[in-house]
């Protein structure tokens, strides 16, 4: 599963292992790290990714079982800041350049790291991207920016939702509304060498305790 | 603690498996004059100089289930694709250049002329090697062996790439760092593992600090 | 067992290019520093692959790069006493002793450790690693290696240099038991004289990296002309034979019926040896001389003159014990009107004829 | 390439600027018996056992703009966040381990005695080392500078987390194979970064290997 | 300038503890091969610190453990010739010889390179390195290295013992000078009773770790009882003026009234000389010697007789010259009659002195 799940993934699987007597085995990585390897055949029964593409790229070659995808759940982005900083409302005559005053907005990797190319997206959308491009600190993934804006290295920054949730350092500033960019949804299906009590558990992971689970961490559910 | 124990294996066996590999070499590099010399050379470094992540994705396309070695060896029962043999493995190619440094520069220390003396006295090549060259260059290979196994405590992009994430199979110590530090809230985790391993490479290091210094002064006098 | 040697290398300094046989004993190479002394040595010892050359040891071939032969250092069964040492630093003194022996093939004559080690006096050290050795008990180990590997070959490179007369004079008999009783041939380099005159069987000159003369120990030593090692090296040998040993500490030795006093030796009664009478040591006198400290009188007729360089001459006199020579200065041939055919007497001091230089065992040089 | 050129500049400038250092320690822990030597041989091989994201995220603690040394440094104008310069202090840092055993073994080999000669001639020990002991150790300080190099070349994981990626400021070529590889069908492009980066880091082997034999050839004769 | 050393060290080996004050000149070191000669040496040059001691040139004081004084090797002004040489591999002859230039002083009274380059003969080794040079080669670079550090102290650890007997012949005459000219006080280990005898002023001789006689050269040579060297060190030193140059290449000496001959030397007419007799060239006689080939007959009186060990004895014989020291057997004291008293004639051969044991100018040892 896709590092950011592990909190969650970690807190709903012995419930799973109750219920049903099955071991499951987490291995968590980027998702891209994830995908090559079950195209290099991992014995993995099931896979859940931080973003849709990596799912597309397995269901065109056929690793995935179509027919199982799921949109398991969604996340939001947040601007954050330092704990003293002002709330605002994100829109198109945000003074985004002016809060930065000349420091750094912290993001995930604009045009690889999904939380980065989300954000882009969302900035791109109030026009505000040009006015900040050349300010933005691209982190390798979300927690790196959350980081740098926790230890005050950056004054904002672009986050998950969730991310921001547990850090005690940071302030959530504004949410980004999410008409701004793609949905971020963490698809998740059985690979095509599946074992059939993966099903089980997959299903598990939509019941409601597991749900409850993720909401608690700051996840939203699909609509739908 | 599981991912300790595992990276202790893993870097145990992934120092210890290739020192005898990581000698020949650096003899090899050190002492002989071949063709592609320089090609091993570069070969040898490659993945110091490699992002982990595109050595890892090497051994993965070459050591994986379908992989070109991987396949054969699989038949041959030796699995290395996503089993902590495949986390040595990895462990053992990243740390492989720091191994092969610290012991050639050992070995171009070692005064030929001792070798010869050696020589005129009856010992073959070999024999001068087991008996010359090797102790005379112990501290070097302590050296070598503890950066290798300190390397390999410490190597994650390239294990996590080639065999996943998996706890207690591949789960070493800095995987499972990098795991909590993915999520929310993982911090105090995360520095619980960096410390126990910071204790553990540390107390290797002292080991081997202390033996190299003891084999020295026995060879130095005084 | 004799030794042969044929070289031919170009090096910075000096282009070697010798050629010469040896015949059993010790062959002792001498010339000036940087003649190319070593670099024979080493090249019989395989550590240096020669331009163009063969060595062999009687009809066992070392290299020979006509035929293309080539037998690596480590199967030439050598004992080589380095110039430098080259102790293991990494082993005791006693593991050092103990290397070669490791390898001898099963079958080698072997030394007696024991007898060795207590011979160089090293006996307090085996537990000792080289770096707490002094200069000369590094030498002595060296010594000790090379010499218990059963060698069949023993090369040594200056090995007393560093060594003070007393010790010289307790391991030099080991040599020349080699020499004698276990005939292994010995390729030798020294600059002493008296290590010269009392190991050599022949003697190769170096100058330059060629050879400038080369014979018996006897005729090269006699050679003013030569005088590798300066003046003070020439000398004749004789043949004598051990007489009697007297009471008041001398020993009486017997050559061609003359009489040979000098201190006491170990030799048994009836022993062949050899032994050297410096050129220096000797004084003629033209009558038979009167109350005189000295004890040694040859009688017998000069045979030939040479002036030497510099104001002294070298004068060979033919006695019964054989010829000596002695070294005058021009003025005393005249004031003693010295000339071929004279007779005249020989006198050597009984003390000029220290033990040291008393050889072994006589072979035909 | 604009990520080339910012990676050859900071792997060159953490290689030279770690460098003096590197000696210093080098010696220091080869040669002197202090009160916390062990310490700081422990210092220094910890960027080697803890993995990359957690020595980026010291970094930042450290020499972050709100760091206890950042801050200050930043009044002097001497700023890492978010520079190229950060990146070169993470590169030097998580290269010095192996620039500094590599120049220890070189330094552990020079016989003290020539050193005590040096001595007796005059020569201060500054002068013993400027004139003995670091031109004997240059073959080991090539050796520590290239691995060192070729570890600033590849460097990534403590790189972006502490000045993150910047494009034209600290965007190295390991980071931009990072990102490619992250999105499908990068791969094409990672894989030309990844070559430019193994000609540049062989050139610079293949440079320093001739050097290295150069000197040692000039010490040994013929 | 008188050097004084005072040390105590307990060593694997040996427990060193010793107390010597030497007069201005050379002082030589001597003793069996793990005596401590090195160790001293060491302690002088600060290469080793012992547990106490005091080390002083004059009043320069180098080390008081007493006082807590240290001064570290580089601020000795030292000329340390290492017993292994000790060059640098990395520098070309030339650099090893500068080495020490770079750091003297300003105002240090500086040898001249070239003067000593050639003395050494090494001028066509300047641009190799070190490890293409043969043993003695290296050697005599590391002299020069020494030499030419404008030293105010000069440490010899058996220099010239890789070399050959011309070379040595070459090179002592430099050490005569630096003793006599330049006056800086040289520490010198030997095991050559020759190089012993020409150059020391005086004479520690060492056993285990302890000063076993110490004392101007002239008299621990002349003490059979120490013989450090071997008996055939034991001899007399004269004082003697050069009288004249003869023609036919013999010097003529003058020494209280009495003439000695010996071939040429090069010092000037009217130059004060020491010369030393070894005990071993000395014949006896009761009579005026006639018709030998020996120039120099000195008259006298018997003084002493010493038995040694074994069969010769040392006779001291009172001459105008001074006393003169002959070792012969005890059947030829019997003989002659001698006994402490009797008139009698010391003969010495011409060539026994030669240039070899002509000393520079005489100090008061
Ligand atoms: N580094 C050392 N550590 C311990 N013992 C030593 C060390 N060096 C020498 N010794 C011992 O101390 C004694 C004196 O050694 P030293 O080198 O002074 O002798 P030396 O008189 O110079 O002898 P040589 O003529 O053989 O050079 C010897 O017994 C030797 O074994
Ligand atoms: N490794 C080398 N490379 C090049 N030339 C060398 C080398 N070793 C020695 N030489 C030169 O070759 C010549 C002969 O050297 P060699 O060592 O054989 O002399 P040697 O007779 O043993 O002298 P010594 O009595 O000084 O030891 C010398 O002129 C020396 O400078
Ligand atoms: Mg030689
Ligand atoms: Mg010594």
């Amino acid at each position: 599963a896709a590092a950011s799940l592990k909190t969650a993934l970690d807190a709903i699987a012995p419930g799973f292992e109750a219920q049903t007597g099955q071991e499951v085995t987490m291995s968590y990585a980027s998702s891209s790290v994830l995908a090559r390897q079950i195209q290099l055949g991992a014995p993995a029964d099931l896979f859940i990714s931080a973003n849709a593409d990596w799912m597309n790229v397995l269901e065109q070659e056929g690793l995935i079982t179509a027919t199982s995808r799921v949109d398991l759940l969604e996340n939001g982005l947040v601007l954050i800041g330092a704990p003293g900083e002002d709330s605002a409302e994100i829109r198109p005559d945000f003074d985004l350049a002016g809060r930065l005053d000349g420091g750094y907005l912290a993001m995930g990797l604009v045009n690889a790291v999904p939380a980065g190319i989300y954000g882009k997206a969302a900035l791109e959308g109030l026009g505000l991207w040009d006015t900040v491009q050349g300010q933005v600190a691209q982190a390798d993934n979300v927690r790196a920016a959350l980081a740098l804006v926790a230890t005050g290295a950056a004054p904002l920054g672009i986050v998950y939702r969730s991310d921001a949730k547990a850090e005690d350092r940071v302030h959530v500033v504004a949410d980004i509304p999410a008409e701004l960019h793609p949905p971020i949804i963490y698809p998740a299906a059985l690979t095509t060498s599946a074992r059939p009590e993966a099903l089980a558990l997959l299903t598990y992971l939509q019941s409601d305790t597991a749900q409850a689970e993720f909401l608690r961490q700051g996840f939203s559910l699909p609509d739908g | 603690m599981e991912a300790l124990r595992l990276s202790l294996r893993v870097s145990f066996w992934a120092t210890l498996v290739t020192l005898p590999f990581g000698i020949f070499v650096a003899y090899a590099l050190a002492r002989w004059r071949f063709p592609g010399r320089q090609v091993l050379n570069g070969l040898v470094h490659l993945p110091l100089i490699l992002p982990p992540v595109v050595t890892g994705y090497l051994l993965l396309l070459t050591f994986g289930l379908q992989g070109p070695l991987g396949k054969p060896l699989a038949g041959l029962g030796i699995v290395f694709a996503f089993r902590w043999t495949g986390a040595a493995l990895a462990a053992g190619i990243m740390a492989f250049p720091l191994m092969v440094r610290a012991i050639r520069l050992s070995i171009e220390a070692v005064d030929p002329k001792l070798e010869q003396a050696g020589a005129t006295l009856g010992a073959s090549r070999l024999m001068v090697f087991a008996t010359v060259t090797l102790p005379m260059i112990f501290p070097g290979v302590i050296a070598g062996a503890i950066l290798a196994f300190a390397k390999a405590m410490g190597e994650f992009g390239a294990t996590i790439t080639f065999v996943s994430n998996i706890p207690g199979q591949t789960q070493t110590l800095p995987s499972a760092v990098y795991a909590f530090l993915q999520v929310p809230g993982g911090e105090a985790a995360a520095t619980r593992l960096v410390i126990i391993s910071i204790i553990i490479a540390m107390g290797a290091l002292l080991l081997s600090e202390y033996v190299g210094r003891r084999v020295a002064e026995r060879v130095a006098g005084s | 067992m004799s030794l042969s040697v044929r070289l031919k290398q170009q090096l910075p300094g000096i282009a070697l290019d010798l050629d010469f046989d040896a015949p059993s004993g010790v062959t002792v190479l001498f010339g000036r520093s940087g003649s190319g002394k070593t670099t024979v040595v080493n090249a019989v010892a395989g550590l240096l692959r020669p331009e163009a050359g063969r060595v062999a040891v009687d009809d066992w071939v070392l290299f020979d790069t006509d035929r293309g032969e080539w037998l690596p250092p480590h199967r030439r069964r050598l004992g080589y006493i380095f110039q430098e040492g080259r102790l293991f630093p990494h082993l005791t003194v006693r593991q050092n002793l103990n290397y070669g022996r490791w390898f001898a093939p099963r079958g080698a004559q072997r030394e007696n450790p024991d007898r060795v080690i207590e011979m160089l006096g090293i006996g307090h050290l085996l537990d000792r690693r080289p770096a707490m050795l002094s200069g000369g008990e590094k030498q002595r180990v060296a010594i000790g290696r090379a010499l218990l590997a059963s060698p069949r070959l023993i090369l040594a490179d200056e090995p007393l240099a560093a060594l003070d007369d007393a010790r010289k004079a307790e391991i030099l008999p080991y040599f020349e038991r080699l020499r004698d009783e276990v005939s292994v041939p010995i390729l030798y380099v020294t600059h002493s004289a008296a290590e010269v005159a009392r190991l050599a069987t022949s003697v190769v000159a170096l100058q330059e990296g060629r050879v400038l003369r080369h014979g018996p120990a006897s005729e090269v030593l006699a050679d003013p002309s030569v005088a590798p090692a300066g003046v003070r090296a020439v000398g004749a040998l004789l043949k004598v034979r051990v007489a009697a040993h007297h009471k008041d500490g001398l020993s009486e030795l017997e050559a061609g019926g003359a009489r040979l006093f000098l201190p006491r030796i170990s030799h048994r009664i009836g022993e062949e040896l050899r032994i050297r009478i410096p050129a220096q040591e000797v004084i003629l006198s033209n009558k038979q001389p009167e109350g005189l400290s000295a004890l040694n009188v040859l009688s017998g007729q000069v045979e030939a003159i040479r002036a030497g360089e510099g104001p002294g001459a070298i004068v060979s006199v033919n006695t019964p014990a054989g010829v000596v020579l002695a070294r005058v200065t021009r003025r005393s041939v005249a004031a003693l009107g010295l000339e071929p055919g004279r007779p005249c007497y020989a006198v050597i001091k009984t003390v000029a004829l220290a033990p040291q230089d008393v050889g072994g065992r006589v072979f035909a040089p």
